[in-house]
């Protein structure tokens, strides 16, 4: 299979910031699993995955970026805290999820795919209204847990927030105030400057060619990663 | 000389043989009923076939009666044995000639069922009941003394049995030895009673007979009327099924526990460890104790210098696997991974080049790898076209499966071998381990291949001058493996080799008395430090001769007596790539 | 009500409540169970290892950690050829071991 | 030859250094700043590998000293070299002249409060080695009660860049097992774990000590790092390790957590050192000149080092050192 | 439990911040889901201590939450972050403080990696240029809100109209306090009380009269796990990390608990309720749930905020019970209402969990 970065993962990897700041040596002793939330959760170890790198070994990294396991952390860094040697996995895996996207490698796991959700949601809220988080975009029915009183606040959007005293969509300083357009075009620069636009751009067309791929519309597609969890693969027990 | 026909005293001798007949006679039923049927016929058929019929002759007297083997072997035990059997058939004998041709009862009115009861017991007490003439009471008391005799050495044997050069003797219960009392004072007894003619002793002399036939059934001694069907049993080809049945049970009840296998056994290095030898074991499920005979049984190294050694040639191994099988482990084997394994051998089929040699090195080759270099060695020079069937790891041959019992599983692994060695195409098939050649031989059908040892291929190699080895002046030893001597006796294949490479000096026992190294997988439960006691007094026994090397022929023993031996340990491929 | 997922089971090795009970029938037997230093010897020399995840350290360990039903899957594998007893170096006969842990 | 020799440190090394000069005919003359002769040894129970009690070499080595001038309570303030002689003024205001200096200053226990996450000094029924082997010589500590599960963390402020300290410890090891085994002795009904990275048996009999745990005394030794310590309703403690062979994140509740705390550097000796010009290594102990050759010697001449003031030595090799340093400072004075 | 101990630590781990003149960052997720924290907040520094908190409406979301669901690349989100800073540095202020916990860990880890490649930092400094024109600058002094909240705790003691305390049993509540992962967890230093034992939330707490409980899995995360949330698979993930929170504190009875982070109130709130649907078990008494409150609301009901100005009603979980306890007055009928007594209606009640 022919990918970005083929015979050059390692080098690639280790340009990285985070991989520099957060990957020392490891002695194996387990804390960062001990500690972690994912590990108790998922088929996880981010202590075999800070062996990995530091093997420096180019198939075995291929194997890494082409799997689910990179994809299980939630980057709490509660496992910054406690390793004896410095290390911060949770940088690591970070610096892994950018190669795998670059290289596409991640479209070949399940979690991979998945960036499709958050690159599309998060990047749009930022360009779009300058928040990561929106409640405008916020909707009851893609997120249930919302509750009663989330499906009433979707309702009644306008009216909780005046009564909360935020000032959504208005203008002047305040809570959810409508960003000015040009701290928005700012923010939009910045995206072209650093790369994220181009990165936006590569999930999105990744995201089409596989929907086309599977006979499916962009909705639909976005709907089925949205949903789709062969739970057994993950869980750990 | 009394002039009555009956006296009381007789009572308890015609109580006890009457017993014990009839005891023999149930026994005797039971064992033929538990046999398969095929067996009863095979029986049935070797007693009327001349051939089985004339071994069958022959072995009940050379072994029941003259302990051939026991001579053979040890010939103090040899007349000890012969003295007390031969000499105690011939008493009975002659009493039985005297009662016919002195016809002390003509003119008695002993009729019918009377008669046949005083024929029965008169023999026994002739001397008191009738007149000797001079030549059969010097026959009688020939014999008799020849009797005495022999218990003397059994006395002797018992007190100091290094002397009659026994290291070893069993341990016996009360029962054994109460029985073993009473056959010791059978015949002083009658002796006395017969020249004295004291009441007391006619009675000693019949209650010991009483409490020994009584007790036969419970004791070793119940050998003696066994041993007579076992001979049958075994020229009729029969072989062990299950533990406590059958042939194994009359197997179990010839075993005379006479002890000469703990000598043999390699266990026997400590007092110990000499309770896991097979006379314990067939004692123990004798007496149906069966945690204590499958402990034994899992323990036992197979080794086979037992069944080697035995008078009788008791088929102990057989009856130890039986055992295992009996309580058989619940490992739910699942080796359906073996479908997918792609071998060289498979590799070669596609490539459409079929080999003449199939080398298989087997697992415990893998341990000792310079035994497959030296044989790629030996191979390239003798430019055979050969292949290596597991050089990128194989699948075991299957032996261990049937060592733990389990037939099944080891036919699975026996299919998939079979299978790719008959992919393969090739004509012979080598092979380094004795442990695979002995399945290999036993288990596989490989019709149109031939099954070599390493140690007969390289011989030949030699002597068809394939290679060449230059001779030096090393002196070796050479270490038989079990699997290889005693199961096949292949004693002179390697002697030539390592003869064509240097000076060949004796162990201390060699050929069928090697010891193992210590180091078998037969066993299930020695320890580290019990095999390390084992290998000790094998690397002592071969050492016997100083040797600058030990040469053997099994990648396990090899790699057991590495770790003891004083000198460099070396299997025959190493010492003749070396010499090329 | 669906919501689209639900509670993940814990991996968590629960050493507070876990059963040992096949583990201290065998530790009886064999006391020798205690003494593996998870050196790997076993693994890599194992003949069903070759093809499979067969490894008498992580067998042990599952026992340890009350994982028996993973334990007696694993050991189904075992062709019994017994070169992990000759290579342990703390002479454990883990043959023995393997055949008794089903007994 | 009456040469003075000051000795600063009246533990194993300054003793056994001390017994050796005074043999060779010099005047050796100890400064311990405690109340008493024998350093941390003298608070241990029973050394390792073989329950050895630690009472009878104290005893011994302090026999030995007898004769030797020794002040108790006493710490170096100041100390300045002349030429070849040592001008040392002591907290008694006493001035001793010296021709030569040995450091024997020994180690500090880690202070285990750093180590937050294993919550010493928060959670009750945490404890130290040092506290545990106080349990053993005297029978007494209210943590101590009746436990069922005892726990030890290996490493504790030894291989850990976030107390900055990366070195091994080198004794802890051994030490968790001798007390694993004796709180087995005085338990024997307990579960007793162990949570090690990796098991340091480096001399003669340790790796027997390590096998009779398992196998005598049934200690589970299980290799992981402990990631947290917590206390529970009833005052358990719960701890968190990734069990690493398994490969799986381990939980358990324990009694007793006993903290495997590792050596430091003495630091009380610092302005003394500073003002003799000997510096720290990279793990903050003395620097001796060389490390196979000069390992008594530093870079001041006359100026000696010996025992753990080096790095963590356990007691066998602190008396070597002791004993090779009586050899140095006697080829110095005799140069 | 041995109290030194902790407070020893708690001394330790004290950072050195100005009371005053701070460029105020608000957070996405509160000004989402907390509205009314945010305006509690700017009231209580603003108004009842007389602090200057500037806001500029330029600001913008510091791409956190994109960064750590790696949507976007770290050198993209240190520039937004350079360009906040210089609005800070634009209007006169060096002082910053965030609402956010995952900002406030972002711009911890950006500072420190600047600090620690000069290079990356010449690299943004040149990012903010080409995209915005603008300055680079830095802040003098970096905290979170909560760090403000505090360090003024003793002042909003002075001005304390229900404690934290039981009014029917006199005892106080027993509080949960939980910390935002990316407070303190990555550089404990940056933190009050360090990463182990953070004092940040318990100062307040026992500062207002409340009883902190300290229990097991107090360190855990509340299970956000970005990605880990917003992809509905992966919520098994998320809701279990709460689970596991609450079945670690159950036994503590606990009255109340308190973040510092505005994503984990509404985990600890919401995740509470679906455990109710899919489990039937709710960890309150009665029915009910355990209040998951941010700081800001329970500064403000501690000074006497009514319920419902400080958005109590946004929560799934029923704060009355709390109120009850705390002696707290309020008015059932204006919960769900809007401005001037609009009626919104009444959410509906779930099958498990009490939310009136």
């Amino acid at each position: 299979m022919e990918y970005r970065f083929k015979g050059h993962l390692v080098d690639e990897l280790y340009k990285d910031y985070r991989i520099k700041e957060g990957m020392k040596a490891c002695m194996n002793c387990g804390v960062c699993t001990a500690v972690c939330p994912a590990a108790e959760f998922y088929k996880y170890n981010p202590k075999n995955i800070v062996n990995i790198v530091a093997r420096k070994n180019e198939d075995d990294l291929e194997e890494l970026l082409k799997s689910d396991t990179i994809w299980y952390c939630g980057e709490c860094m509660s496992c910054v805290t406690r390793c004896p040697r410095a290390n911060a996995p949770g940088l690591v895996v970070m610096s892994l999820r950018k190669l795998a996207m670059r290289t596409g490698l991640y479209m070949l796991s399940e979690k991979g795919k998945q960036q499709y959700i958050v690159v599309k949601d998060l990047c749009s809220n930022i360009l779009n209204y300058g928040y990561c988080v929106y409640p405008r975009t916020f909707e009851y029915e893609t997120h249930k847990e919302f509750g009663p009183v989330g499906k009433w606040i979707n309702e009644h959007l306008d009216d909780i927030h005046a009564r909360l005293g935020s000032n959504l969509d208005g203008d002047g300083p305040g809570g959810l105030r409508k960003i000015p357009k040009e701290s928005l075009d700012q923010l939009k620069k910045i995206f072209d400057v650093t790369g994220a636009t181009e990165l936006m751009e590569q999930v999105l067309g990744d995201a089409h060619e596989e929907a086309v791929r599977q006979n499916m519309t962009d909705e639909e597609y976005f709907m089925s990663v949205y949903t789709i969890n062969n739970a057994e693969k993950h869980l750990n027990e | 000389m009394n002039s009555q026909i009956f006296h009381p005293f007789v009572l308890p001798f015609v109580l006890g043989m009457a017993f014990v007949l009839t005891y023999c006679f149930v026994g005797l039923i039971r064992v033929i009923s538990q046999l398969p049927k095929d067996d009863r016929k095979k029986l049935g058929r070797s007693l009327v076939t001349p051939k089985t019929a004339w071994a069958n002759i022959r072995d009940l007297f050379g072994d029941c009666l003259f302990h051939v083997k026991i001579w053979k072997r040890n010939p103090v035990l040899g007349y000890m044995h012969t003295a007390i059997a031969f000499g105690w058939f011939m008493i009975i004998v002659i009493g039985h000639v005297m009662l016919f041709t002195l016809k002390p009862l003509q003119g008695v009115e002993v009729e019918g069922l009377q008669g046949m009861f005083t024929n029965f017991y008169y023999p026994i007490f002739f001397k008191y009941f009738a007149e000797e003439t001079p030549v059969f009471a010097f026959l009688m008391d020939f014999f008799l003394l020849m009797i005495i005799s022999g218990i003397l050495i059994a006395v002797v044997k018992k007190i100091h049995s290094k002397i009659v050069g026994v290291k070893r003797v069993m341990h016996f219960g009360f029962a054994d030895t109460l029985i073993r009392f009473a056959l010791w004072t059978i015949f002083p007894f009658r002796l006395i009673a017969e020249k004295t003619n004291i009441m007391a002793f006619w009675w000693l002399y019949s209650i010991d007979l009483l409490i020994f036939m009584c007790m036969l059934p419970f004791t070793r001694y119940m050998h003696i009327p066994t041993e007579a069907l076992f001979i049958l049993l075994r020229h009729a080809g029969i072989k062990v099924t299950e533990p406590r049945k059958g042939y194994a049970l009359a197997e179990l009840y010839s075993c005379p526990s006479c002890g000469l296998c703990i000598d043999a056994c390699p266990m026997s290095v400590n007092d110990k460890m000499s309770g896991n030898t097979s006379a314990y074991f067939m004692k123990k499920l004798r007496n149906n104790d069966t945690e204590e005979s499958q402990r034994i049984a899992e323990t036992c190294l197979m080794c086979g210098k037992c069944v080697k050694i035995c008078p009788l040639s008791i088929e102990s191994c057989d009856i130890k696997f039986s055992q295992r099988a009996a309580v058989p482990y619940n490992i739910n084997s699942d080796h359906s991974y073996l479908n997918v394994i792609s071998t060289e051998a498979e590799k070669s089929q596609t490539n459409n080049h079929k080999p003449h040699v199939l080398y298989f090195a087997g697992c415990m080759t893998q341990l000792t790898p310079k035994i497959m270099r030296a044989m790629k060695q030996i191979m390239d020079k003798a430019g055979e076209d050969y292949q290596i069937m597991d050089e990128n790891g194989g699948i075991c041959c299957g032996r261990p499966m049937l060592l733990s019992g389990k037939v099944a599983e080891a036919k699975a692994m026996i299919e998939k071998n079979t299978e790719l060695i008959k992919k393969s195409g090739a004509k012979r098939l080598v092979l380094s381990c004795p442990i695979c050649y002995k399945v290999f031989k036993d288990e596989y059908h490989l019709e149109g291949i031939e099954i070599l040892h390493h140690t007969q291929y390289i011989e030949e190699l030699i002597k068809c001058g394939k290679i060449y080895v230059d001779r030096g002046d090393t002196k070796y030893v050479y270490h038989d493996p079990c699997e290889l001597g005693r199961a096949f006796e292949i004693y002179d294949e390697p002697r030539y080799v390592i003869h064509s490479l240097g000076q060949i000096v004796d162990a201390k026992s060699e050929k069928e008395n090697s010891i193992c190294c210590g180091g078998s997988l037969g066993s299930f439960n020695l320890t580290q430090q019990e095999r390390d006691a084992i290998t000790e007094n094998s690397v002592n026994d071969l050492m016997f001769n100083n040797p600058d090397e030990i040469v053997t022929a099994c990648p396990l023993c090899l790699k057991t007596f590495a770790r003891k031996s004083p000198v460099k340990v070396k299997d025959i491929a190493e010492i003749v790539s070396e010499k090329l | 009500m669906d919501f689209g997922f639900c509670l993940s089971p814990s991996s968590h090795v629960k050493m507070d409540s876990i059963d040992l009970t096949t583990f201290n029938r065998l530790k009886e037997t064999n006391p020798d169970v205690n003494t593996c230093i998870a050196c790997g010897s076993c693994t890599a020399t194992c003949t069903a290892g070759n093809f499979t995840e067969m490894s008498f350290r992580r067998l042990l360990l599952m026992l340890q950690r009350g994982k028996e039903d993973e334990a007696n899957k694993m050991i189904q594998r075992c062709m019994l050829c017994g070169k992990c007893t000759l290579v342990c170096p703390r002479g454990i006969n883990i043959r023995k071991i393997l055949l008794d842990i089903t007994r | 030859m009456k040469e003075n020799i000051l000795i600063i440190g009246g533990g194993a090394a300054g003793m056994e250094a001390a017994t050796q000069l005074q043999k060779m005919g010099l005047t050796p003359i100890i400064i311990e700043k405690s109340e008493a002769l024998g350093g941390h040894i003298a608070q241990w129970d029973r050394l390792f590998p073989a329950f050895h009690p630690a009472k009878d070499v104290v005893e011994k080595m302090l026999d030995q000293v007898k004769d030797v001038k020794t002040y108790l309570n006493t710490e170096v303030v100041d100390i300045q070299k002349d030429n070849d002689s040592f001008h040392a003024v002591l907290s008694n205001n006493e001035k001793i002249d010296a021709k030569a200096v040995v450091l024997a200053t020994g180690f500090d226990i880690f202070k285990a409060e750093r180590k937050q996450e294993y919550g010493y000094g928060i959670y009750n029924n945490v404890m130290t080695s040092v506290e545990l082997e106080k349990f053993f010589r005297t029978g007494k500590d209210e943590r101590i009660n009746n436990p069922k599960k005892i726990g030890f963390v290996h490493c504790v402020g030894a291989r850990d860049v976030k107390v900055c300290n990366t070195y091994c410890s080198k004794v802890c090891c051994t030490t968790a097992l001798k007390q694993a085994c004796e709180i087995k002795e005085v338990f024997p009904d307990a579960e007793v774990y162990t949570f090690y990275m990796d098991l340091r048996m480096f001399g003669p009999g340790y790796e027997d000590l390590y096998l009779k745990t398992q196998k005598d005394f049934d200690v589970k030794c299980v290799r992981g790092r402990v990631c947290e310590v917590s206390e529970d309703m009833d005052g358990k403690l719960v701890i968190k390790a990734e069990d690493t062979l398994f490969g799986k994140p381990l939980k358990m509740t324990l009694d007793v957590l006993v903290l495997m705390c590792a050596m430091e550097k003495n630091k009380s000796i610092d302005a003394i050192q500073q003002k003799l010009g000997v510096a720290n290594n990279s793990d903050g102990f003395m620097q001796n000149s060389d490390m196979y050759l000069g390992m008594n010697n530093t870079a001041q001449d006359g100026v000696f080092v010996a025992g753990a003031c080096t790095a963590p030595k356990s007691l066998p090799d602190t008396i070597g050192e002791a004993r090779s340093v009586a050899t140095q400072v006697y080829n110095y004075i005799n140069r | 439990m041995i109290v030194e101990g902790k407070q020893k630590i708690w001394a330790d781990y004290q950072k050195d911040i100005p009371d005053d003149h701070y460029f105020y960052v608000r957070s996405c997720i509160r000004q989402s889901f907390w509205p009314a924290s945010e305006v509690t907040f700017l009231d209580i520094v603003r108004n009842k201590l007389g602090k200057d908190f500037y806001e500029n409406e330029y600001h913008t979301t510091c791409g956190g939450i994109a960064y750590h669901s790696d949507s976007i690349p770290q050198e993209t989100a240190m520039t937004i972050i350079a360009r906040q800073f210089a609005l800070m540095h634009e209007s006169g202020y060096e002082n910053y403080v965030c609402s956010c916990i995952t900002s406030f860990g972002l711009y911890t880890e950006t500072l420190e990696t600047w600090h620690e490649f000069p290079e990356l930092e010449a690299k943004i400094r040149q990012y903010l240029w080409d995209s915005c024109k603008k300055e680079f600058a830095k802040p003098k002094y970096l905290a979170h809100a909560s760090d403000m909240i505090y360090k003024f705790r003793f002042d909003i003691a002075k001005q304390m109209k229900f404690p934290l305390v039981n009014v029917k049993t006199g005892k106080p509540l027993k509080v949960v306090e939980h910390i935002g992962c990316h407070y303190s967890k990555m550089f404990p230093s940056k933190g009050f009380g360090g990463a182990e034992y953070p004092h940040v939330l318990v100062g307040m707490v026992e500062a207002w009269g409340g009883e902190v409980v300290d229990y097991p899995e107090r360190r855990q995360c509340c299970g956000f796990g970005f990605r880990q949330y917003f992809v509905q698979a992966n919520r098994g993930y998320s809701v279990s990390n709460t689970h596991k929170k609450f079945e670690s504190m159950e036994p503590y009875e606990p009255d109340l608990i308190i973040t510092n982070c505005p994503g984990c109130p509404y985990f600890l709130d919401r995740w509470q309720y679906v455990i109710a649907e899919q489990t039937g078990k709710t960890y309150g008494k009665n029915g009910y749930g355990i209040p998951a409150l941010t700081y800001e609301e329970v500064a403000g009901l501690v000074m006497g905020y009514d319920p419902w100005d400080l958005g109590l009603q946004v929560h799934q979980v029923a704060i009355e019970p709390l109120l009850e306890k705390m002696g707290i007055p309020y008015d059932p009928k204006r919960k769900y209402q809007g401005v001037n007594g609009k009626d919104l209606g009444v959410p509906q009640c779930p099958m498990h969990i009490k939310s009136v």
